[in-house]
């Protein structure tokens, strides 16, 4: 207990989560601090090439082994299952529509790439090094969650004309959505041009990469902040509670997952940060198309506004110290 | 000079790539697509500014069409849209038609 | 179909929150923000271009009314944003309503 | 209020130059430029995504004068921008003048 | 006098200095080139961001003393009562209607963030460094200078109708401005995460700053030319020399608070530099809706065409040299 | 063959060709990946800026002798020289429009800086490093293009209407383009400011370039992409080859300008690519200027869509195996 608020502290006051509360600060007094979308797009598109190609260099360091395989399949069905869970605890303690049920359950089924970065910096700074595919698994714990979504939307809303569906742009929008392909692609390069690649680009995409997602954190912090102050209504107790115990339960699954596949502390924290974190960037575009009946809003409060910084203050440090005393 | 319909579509960003299928199938003669920044409906306000999701904005698609098809336009996406996705509007204009 | 009047400010940016905030007051149904790049009036050109401060620009503010509140809204906000702030102008636009 | 007419013309950047220079010429009132980010025309859809060139991407300008003028203007700038860059057209508009 | 020339032509000929006049003269030719203007956000952004960081991690180091408390009065103190001078300068010297001079007066009370990161750049090279609390002074410089303008505004002006006067957005954008809170929390997580954090984003913040301030410069330069292009007519005589002697004596009063402060040498010469320059960022806006019969392209061309390029090329180098005699 | 062979296998495993191709995917297939407009112009900005600025600091260390002065020359015969043989080409085996002939043949007469960014790249990696001066060369080789492909359509077409010529504007946007003041001002400011000046940019100039030129390789495979998708109906065989063969000839005329130059290696290589890359940038828009009825589209999926990706794949390594040969 006694490390495990250590580490709270510690993390509490590091540069990004700070960074973070000062975004958030801006936004609930109503600053005009405001970071262009542009330069938003810019930073997530940087985050997102910077670990895929530094897990991709992982694993050409250390090969492709069936670790690799077996823990794309774990995300995938991990990514599958989450939403179910998730939904039936939302039609349990919530008065939510289903529609709106069906939404939130794949928003929680898929991840947040920031919270996975965050996760890895922690790690790092503990000494801890994950497996560098688990930046592979990440890129696949996206278009399951949907599918899940969907199919739960399909069985359980009755109105079925505010099912927008399946049609190919909305396909397209989940497979080959940018971050995903971006992510997967940025992880192949590395694995390719390995040793040689890095040394190429490491001065772009390692020694600033902090600094960068201080100021992506910072961002967050203003969108999380001003979504918060215009979205706090649709935040009943019920639905508040949720973002805090559905990471939990996230989190308890992907544990699951990384001491099943005998991963190393590193890489089992990551698994419970991908369980834990839910997506505010690629789902719910997807998810507006699809249940066009469903409210935006709420799941994007719920997971930019809640879940995310609860995982990134209490969180990691609370998976990182559950991990080190089962594993 | 010719009479046209000035039709804007003010839309959900997620749905903008199926109102341009609908518009090129209904062979409209073109379109132009402009950003906007933010905004307010029956719903919460909503602004761009350090976002990188595409849900939750609207842009704004302009398009010039002869008055028939574009109020057969403007009919057909009211349907296929349907609620809450799109603001439809349809103006008189005079267009100096380049040759 | 209805017939709405197409509210459309060209404004000073700094003085954007004001308007929205008579906007919201006057309970205008929605008002989309869209961005401005360049322009002259009976002063200066100005541009965005490398620019860091909001002083000195244009933004744009299209809202959709019934004719007798848009123009009450117009009117007012005529006099609230008084000289050299606002150009503001009301077009006929039929509207679908979406639902 | 007054009765204007609202200019758009939407047209390719690299003559925005010359558009204005002509609206500067012929002593029009004022003028926006607004950004677009993609369309279709007679020829092939373009999007400004990712781009550097400022060919083959179209801008706004609008602008608001009286009638005569306005219909000058369209009518000069049709001629000199002359076939496939600029789309012109007029709309009534009842304008609240600033001071 | 010698090192004052030496020092001059040294600074002139630094690449910071040379991008600014590269923007200047691209300007001037009406070139094509041009910055968007999400980027100059940005990079104003990060050099804040970054400022702020530097400032806070020195203070982290060197502890907070009463220097600190007396230095933020002394810079309070000064954005103050500079206006009041402006104010009755340029009334004496210059024909400008009541409400524009009260808004350049404004400008001329608060400061500008680049000037003093230039004036840092040069107190480096010389390897003068200067208090880290300098930072905090800089940010509490804005507010008062619009304060006092507003002040004379309301006294000065007969016809009161217009003088937008001080509502809520007006109060919140002059308090919580946007570069104000980010610098003051940039500052402040640079208190709190000391050397930690600053080994964690050194690589973002310190290395590539230069870098980074050259591009800034550059568009600077581009607005600035382009500001003098249009707005040149307004610049009369009086106005001009204004913008060249109004520095001097802020300069002047900045170096009457380091030496009473007791501060070191890169101290007072930061002190010279927050009472030579003008705003060109913040109060411009505040100035606008506070003053909406003041024309805005006035006090901007003045600050960023004439007092901006002044304090870069010339008066940096003459603070120096100055303090450096006096100290 | 077999060092050419190699050479190009490793320059296809490059993390810059790779993003590339990874951006050509993501295009094809319809991804939603995409860069903002304002992030790719900031990225060709800086590096523009920063090559300038190297090329100046090279010359300023090797210091400015005839070879400069005469490579220049030469650099602007090349670029006069170019669109004559390539209009020629073009008559002989497509059957395009005069006007649109005309208009490719100034796209081919003038460069493309990225091409030259990447072959710098792979010389430096093969540790032959090339005269500084070559970025003022390439500086050079815009505008005589331009007049060239005007003066061709001022001769063959016959319905004058169609060709909007010289005036003031367009003249500006050819003599004072942005990336061409910006390339020669930085090129300047290198060379005046020299190793002190390296000092204070190079962690934002050097450190990250290839990681930045990743990046915007990235984004130039997304446009390509998308302007093959949309352009390929406009590429009969004819000109799809000439997207191949023309510029091993203009790296021929670049090998003999090289030769007879009695550059480096380095110098000669990129002499070459300067003869067989075209330009996608500020070419377009000037030549859409002045031949209204010619179709922009033609030219630029050309020389982005065919030429570029040649040039960066096979083009750069048989031009360095062939320098080889003959130097
Ligand atoms: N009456 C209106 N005039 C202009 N824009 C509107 C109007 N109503 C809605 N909008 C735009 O459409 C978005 C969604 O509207 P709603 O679905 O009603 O919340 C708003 O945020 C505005 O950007
Ligand atoms: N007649 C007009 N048509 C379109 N935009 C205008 C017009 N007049 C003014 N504007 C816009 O409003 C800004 C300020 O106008 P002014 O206050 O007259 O200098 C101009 O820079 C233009 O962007
Ligand atoms: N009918 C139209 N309505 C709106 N925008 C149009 C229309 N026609 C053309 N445009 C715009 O003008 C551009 C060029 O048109 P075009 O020269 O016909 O290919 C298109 O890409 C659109 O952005
Ligand atoms: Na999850
Ligand atoms: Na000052
Ligand atoms: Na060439």
């Amino acid at each position: 207990m006694d490390s495990l608020l250590h580490l709270t502290l510690e993390n509490l006051l590091s540069p990004t989560v700070l960074f973070f509360v000062l975004g958030v600060f801006a936004a609930l007094t109503r600053s005009s601090l405001t970071i262009p979308e542009a330069i938003a797009k810019a930073l997530s598109i940087y985050l997102v090439m910077a670990i895929g190609f530094k897990g991709g260099y992982q694993v050409s360091k250390a090969g492709i082994d069936l670790g690799l395989f077996l823990s794309l399949l774990a995300g995938m069905l991990l990514s599958f299952a989450v939403p179910f869970l998730a939904f039936a605890m939302l039609k349990v303690t919530t008065r939510l529509p289903t529609v709106d049920a069906a939404s939130i359950a794949a928003h929680y089924g898929s991840i947040s790439i920031v919270t996975f970065l965050a996760g890895t910096e922690v790690l790092k700074l503990l000494g801890h090094e994950a497996e560098g595919y688990m930046v592979a698994v990440a890129a696949v714990m996206e278009v399951p969650a949907i599918l899940s979504g969907l199919w739960i939307a399909a069985r359980a809303v009755t109105d079925k004309s505010s099912i927008g569906g399946m049609d190919n742009s909305l396909m397209r929008e989940v497979l080959l959505n940018g971050s995903i392909v971006l992510l997967t692609g940025a992880f192949l390069i590395g694995v390719v041009t390995g040793e040689k690649g890095m040394a190429t680009v490491s001065a772009f995409i390692v020694d600033p990469f902090k600094g960068v997602l201080c100021l992506f954190l910072l961002d967050m912090g203003l969108v999380a902040g001003r979504g918060l102050r215009t979205s706090w209504k649709y935040l009943k107790p019920g639905l508040l509670i949720f973002g805090i115990y559905m990471p939990v339960l996230g989190a308890g699954l992907g544990l699951f997952c990384g001491w099943a596949l005998g991963l190393s502390l590193g890489g089992t924290v990551l698994f419970m940060i991908l369980g834990a974190s839910a997506s505010y960037i690629a789902v719910p575009a997807a998810m507006r198309m699809a249940l066009p009946d469903s409210q935006p809003a709420i799941p994007l409060a719920l997971s930019l506004g809640i879940t995310f910084p609860f995982n990134l203050t209490i969180g990691i440090p609370l998976y990182v110290t559950v991990a080190s005393r089962v594993l | 000079m010719e009479m046209r319909k000035r039709i804007e579509f003010i839309l959900e960003k997620p749905f903008l790539e199926r109102l341009i299928a609908l518009l090129d199938e209904m062979e409209t003669p073109g379109y132009t697509v402009i950003p906007a920044k933010a905004g307010r409906g029956r719903q919460d306000p909503w602004t761009r500014e350090g976002m990188v999701t595409d849900a939750g904005r609207q842009i704004i698609v302009v398009s010039f069409a002869e008055a028939g098809l574009a109020e057969k336009i403007a009919q057909r996406a009211a349907e296929k849209l349907g609620n809450r996705i799109a603001l439809i509007s349809l103006t008189d204009a005079a267009v100096y038609l380049p040759d």
